[in-house]
């Protein structure tokens, strides 16, 4: 099954114009910033919304296409929304139960089904639960299960994790993702969570402002990200610049030196947070490239702690450990110095 | 209310509702009157259905066109039925001849009556609840692989569900009330045609006490069956 | 019990009970509701296996009826008027006669607040007097009355039949109203007759009619204009015809 | 409808509608009906909101007794109005003695009329709306602090604004419709209390093709009237 | 402004006791996995659910108790539910207006603020969209904005930040941080993120089942998890054991060496993930404890990877670069040996 899509649609003033291909039993991870188009996408792809242009086919027949715009109920898709909107009169059972039986499932078949859905999930034993009794958390994966139980050809998940968790996330996370590998059919999955997106996805289509920006397997966008956004989101300090020469680009915070680059021109440079090293002085040793900073606000996660910078009006991010806050006294307003070896520093062309 | 109330000749009551005329007319009444309810029900939500969800002039209009039958005079109304459905009527005239059937001065008749002036009712009040109903319901159904009409049956029915209930007790009222297309279309013949509120009309030209009785025992059997149904079927 | 098909072609279809064996269906106007009933009982209880089906309504919508293809076998219209709506060979297989008359009469409540004692006490303009509407048998006999005499009261109202108009006075919102002496009559003490001398007095004639030949049907229709039918409708206050 | 269609005479049409009677009784009938409707709101959404936030026994029994009018064969209502508010009535006569004010045979009873036939329509269809209305809405805005005046006029008001419009236009129908109650309570007076369907019955009695005429010409109102405020104010 | 509740209360069959005390000025982070009544306990601060015993007091001053149960419109708190039930029928500013206008504010001040709000929450220029024009982050921030715009004694936050994006989380949750700092009232925001908790917090309550499992300020939380539920939510390895001498805990996973300790008997240990180090072979070296270990699953975040491993059926967690990930070449079921130096290994009393 493979999804080919170029999809020009609009809600009000606001119009997306996003083309998606994917392959068989293909995962692709839509991101990007709230209000970005990316729910506008996914009900386009549903035959919620019509396109002005463009067209949705699946396995080479058209969903959409000029003036043909299939019904929802007549294309063979799996949307979880946002807000999961589970049926209010009916149990957990009879809301997964309700896909399968609309396309045909015996009542007994699709109660069976609807019981595996749930069980997969860990939320069996609330099957007769009406949605006003579950928690957030526990509808979440109601509404997941209803998705998937209607084994559809285009599966669309909207944040399909997001109320879930920190312990129960992985472990739905993993499970979805054995389910989808398994699973012949294109599945495209809006989050916010790159770690989501990593695990689950073979493709990473990143969209701002009703644009696509970029897009590819994960292990190129997280090393080469091409926006402030995609830098951010796999955890990556980005500049922009140009380089002179194979040796270093000029960027808003003056000469970066680059671990070295094949390219000239037009270029954008990155380094991980963990590579920026702090210094209450300015240091003097192998670290070429130096700047002073001011700190802007100092987050402890866990036992690390993401020291956010600013160096001469840019964003510069650190990742410390929560102990280095501490000798250092890192807090908001502290002035200090951040260095980067040039072998942490990558450079590619833009 | 209180005025009737304050009024009636509380002694008298009893014999009152013994008269033979009575309990038929009540029997009529609440036979007929649950059939309206039926057919209003299996009629009239479907159309709610699709006016709610209608868009447009024509469903501006089919939605105004509805109340023709509230405007009307039911007297009114019953000669409308009359000219449509007598023996001489444009429907009625060629179904007579092929048939030997008419449909007048009949207990079906009297259904009919009925129907014409409550349907209105229900669909309206059914129809206003429909729309207060989320429409994305109707988008996540159909996402699902939801037929429309798994859609209605599944979703929209149950989700106006007090709404319905709302429109049916309307209905019923409205159609155990109903005088003045029965009496022109159905006639008042006693045990065919005299519902209830023929008989108090029947029983106001010669004993007020009498009609004042009857209409009592008719709001106590209303109230009775509404109180009961919805204390049952609503919290 | 009634005459065969032949009526289909008369414009009155005086066959409604054609096939339901032994049922004289009667429309009649709702002020004789009392006698007719009575006498329907008496006449069921004196002929084994005939049924008298009674529909009361007003005259007109009953002629309307009938001229729609209701089933009838006898038609008691008050006052001549609505006969105009019945085709005009209604009654041409059965037969025609005037069972009852009635004149006009005040009412006024039982303790009579407006001291009325005679027509001309109604042209005070403090009185509220309510009439039946022009259009109804009542209301044209009570115009009649009023014109002749050369009164124009002070009407509050013009109530659709008889009865409404009688219930504005038992209920004592209306100080007099113009109604029928029958109507005083079943009114009993609810209600103070004040009496209109014939001179200045019309009268309204009650036709009794039937549409077929049917020996129920005939025999009915004599028994109603026979003595039992005259008593009857003398003892709900109509005059003799 | 059909058959009133069939069996009129169009070319007298005209000739009827010029009649005297017609324009007043029509004039009468918008005034009186508009004021009801306004009335039915002010009143009777008020009523609706607490009947669909109530729970419990004396929640669902007053919901029953509000369909007492619907029940009531009109002239009855007409009657127990009379009771109640007349010249000897329990209200009316203490009113009448204090300050010689009498309602019967004025508009006033007019408007008192068809507010009591029609108010029940208008408010179980609201509160089937209303109930229709996520209640979560109602505590989102409590803990805003919205008082539940302002969580009425505010929130479930606007949220139950397609139920109410539903609920106007078959209040207003019904007032407009509206024949027994009116001229049992306010008589029929041509120009002071002879509203239109009044008017028609009148006709009725000895020239059905002038009642046909002004029915044809009230409905004409009311459809004008409920397409073009519908086509103005839903979608 | 102080806080006292001690809240009984039930939902259908699911009952909740919870104590908290917050002193003037607190935010109290209230976490748990899913379906542990946080959004319980929420709405009976709020008044929408009535305590079965107990008492909720804000400032001394009674709302609950008895008996007595102050009507939400009649407590001063400020709602933000997890679907955050923006009116539909009002503009964004509309929305976030209605509290200023409930609570007596003129139409311009109510709007006046309305604006601020929304702009310190980055969505003023969408004032005038109705709720239904919004996408599901632009729409929380709405829904934040309106909580907020009350000024309320008691605040209550329900998952404020779950739908935002990446890179404007840390935005908003930076704003909130200085904003609840300097507001005088107290916070109660139920969260699933351990980042938005530790950033927002004085004090965390991880709930469980309806019951408290463990109080306490960040700090302490973060080194001290009591539930292997904490534990995992701040990042720790977790082990209960036994401790019969000042250096050892006998565990699960058999004995672990400490740092050194004071106590003895039922007692906790734990360790960071990053201190986990994974090696191809049993390494022989400093190492104190080393375990033969079985890879569960491996997940990439942005340049480090989490692996999940199983330890004689006991979960360990480590943190490793992503270049080892490759050097290793792990993979699930891959067979290694992880070891953690004594001195990273904390014991504390259970
Ligand atoms: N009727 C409308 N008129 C104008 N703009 C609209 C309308 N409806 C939606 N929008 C805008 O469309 C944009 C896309 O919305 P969409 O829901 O697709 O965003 P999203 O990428 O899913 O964001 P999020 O991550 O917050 O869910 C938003 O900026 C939203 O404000
Ligand atoms: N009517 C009910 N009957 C039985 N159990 C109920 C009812 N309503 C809620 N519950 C249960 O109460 C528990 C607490 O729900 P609550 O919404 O407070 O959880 P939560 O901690 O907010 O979870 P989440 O993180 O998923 O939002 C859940 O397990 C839920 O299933
Ligand atoms: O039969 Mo009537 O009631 O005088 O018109
Ligand atoms: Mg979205
Ligand atoms: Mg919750």
């Amino acid at each position: 099954m493979t999804l080919d899509a170029r999809v020009r649609a609009h809600r009000g003033g606001f119009a997306v114009d996003v083309a998606l291909e994917a392959a068989d039993r293909a995962v692709v991870a839509v991101l990007g910033p709230n209000g970005a188009g990316k729910t506008t996408l996914l009900h386009a792809l549903a035959g919620l919304l019509r396109l002005d242009e463009g067209h949705v086919r699946v396995d080479g027949q058209a969903w959409a296409e000029g003036r043909l715009h299939l019904e929802p109920a007549r294309r063979a898709v799996g949307l979880l929304a946002a807000d999961h909107l589970l049926f209010p009169h009916l149990s957990a059972r009879g809301n997964v139960a309700f896909g399968p039986r609309s396309r045909g499932a015996s009542r007994e078949a699709a109660h069976a089904r609807a019981e595996a859905e749930l069980a997969a999930l860990g939320v069996r034993e609330l099957a007769e639960r009406r949605p006003g009794q579950l928690s957030h958390g526990q509808a979440q994966r109601v509404a997941l299960a209803r998705a998937l139980a209607t084994d559809p050809r285009l599966l669309l998940l909207d944040e399909p994790l997001s109320a879930l968790d920190p312990s129960t996330r992985p472990q739905v996370r993993a499970g979805l993702a054995a389910r989808l590998r398994d699973y012949d059919g294109v599945t495209v999955v809006v989050t916010h969570d790159p770690l989501d997106a990593l695990t689950l996805a073979d493709q990473l289509v990143f969209v701002e402002d009703g644009a696509v920006v970029q897009v590819g397997p994960p292990s190129e966008v997280v090393a080469r990200p091409r926006t402030p956004y995609v830098a951010h989101v796999v955890g990556l300090n980005l500049f922009a610049g140009t380089a002179p020469d194979g040796t270093r680009v000029e960027t808003g915070v003056g000469p970066v030196v680059t671990g070295g680059h094949e390219h000239r021109g037009a270029s954008w440079v990155s380094f991980a947070p963990t590579a920026v090293a702090l210094y209450p002085q300015e240091p003097h040793g192998s670290t070429r490239n130096v700047w002073p900073a001011r700190v802007v606000a100092v987050e402890l996660a866990g036992q690390s702690a993401r020291v956010r910078l600013d160096v001469g009006g840019e964003a510069l991010l650190a990742e410390v450990t929560a102990g280095s806050v501490a000798t250092l006294r890192l807090q908001p307003g502290s002035r200090l110095w951040a260095g980067v070896k040039a072998t942490e520093v990558t450079a590619y062309p833009s | 209310m209180l005025g009737l109330l304050a009024r009636t000749d509380w002694g008298a009551l009893g014999t009152h509702l013994r008269a033979p005329v009575v309990w038929p007319a009540i029997r009529l009444s609440v036979l007929t009157t649950l059939v309206t309810v039926a057919l209003c029900f299996v009629l009239g939500t479907p159309l709610a259905w699709l006016l709610s969800r209608a868009r447009g002039a024509v469903a501006t209009w089919l939605r105004a066109l509805m109340t023709v039958p509230v405007v009307l005079p039911p007297v009114v109304g019953g000669v409308a039925l009359l000219m449509a459905f007598g023996r001489r009527g444009v429907v009625g005239r060629p179904v007579f001849e092929a048939f030997g059937v008419s449909l007048p001065f009949t207990p079906t008749a009297v259904v009919l009556a009925q129907l014409f002036v409550s349907m209105p009712f229900f669909v309206l009040a059914v129809e206003g609840a429909m729309r207060s109903v989320d429409e994305r319901y109707d988008a996540v159904a159909a996402t699902l692989g939801a037929s429309p009409l798994r859609i209605f049956t599944r979703v929209a029915l149950p989700l106006a569900g007090p709404g319905i209930l709302s429109g049916a007790a309307l209905a019923w009222a409205r159609a155990l009330g109903e005088f003045g297309a029965t009496i022109t279309f159905a006639g008042n013949f006693a045990g065919t045609t005299q519902t209830a509120p023929l008989a108090v009309y029947v029983a106001l030209q010669n004993d007020p006490q009498a009609a004042i009785a009857l209409s009592l025992a008719m709001l106590l059997v209303s109230l009775l069956v509404l109180g009961l149904l919805r204390g049952r079927w609503l919290r | 019990a009634c005459s065969p098909a032949t009526s289909e072609d008369t414009g009155a279809s005086g066959t409604g009970s054609a096939g339901s064996g032994g049922t004289v269906t009667v429309l009649a106007a709702a002020s004789l509701t009392e006698p007719l009933t009575a006498l329907a009982e008496a006449y069921e209880q004196d002929h084994d296996g005939v049924r008298v089906a009674l529909s009361f309504g007003s005259s007109t919508t009953l002629a309307q009826q009938i001229a729609e293809g209701a089933p009838v076998d006898v038609y008691a219209s008050a006052g001549e008027s609505a006969l105009d709506l019945l085709p005009a060979d209604a009654a041409q297989d059965g037969g025609r006669a005037t069972i009852a008359r009635n004149t006009v009469e005040i009412a006024t409540p039982p303790d009579n607040p407006g001291g009325v004692a005679g027509l001309q006490d109604l042209a005070d303009r403090d009185l509220d007097v309510v009439l039946c509407a022009e259009t109804v048998p009542c209301g044209k006999a009570a115009d009649e009355v009023l014109e002749r005499a050369g009164i124009s009261p002070h009407v509050v109202s013009r109530e659709v039949d008889v009865k409404a108009t009688l219930t504005k006075v038992t209920l004592g919102e209306a100080d007099a109203a113009m109604v029928y002496h029958s109507d005083v009559v079943s009114a009993g003490s609810d209600v103070t007759g004040v009496e209109i001398p014939d001179a200045d007095n019309v009268t309204l004639t009650y036709p009794l009619l039937w549409f077929s030949t049917d020996p129920d049907v005939v025999g009915f229709a004599q028994y109603v204009t026979g003595d039992a039918g005259r008593a009857a409708l003398e003892k709900a206050g109509f005059l003799a015809p």
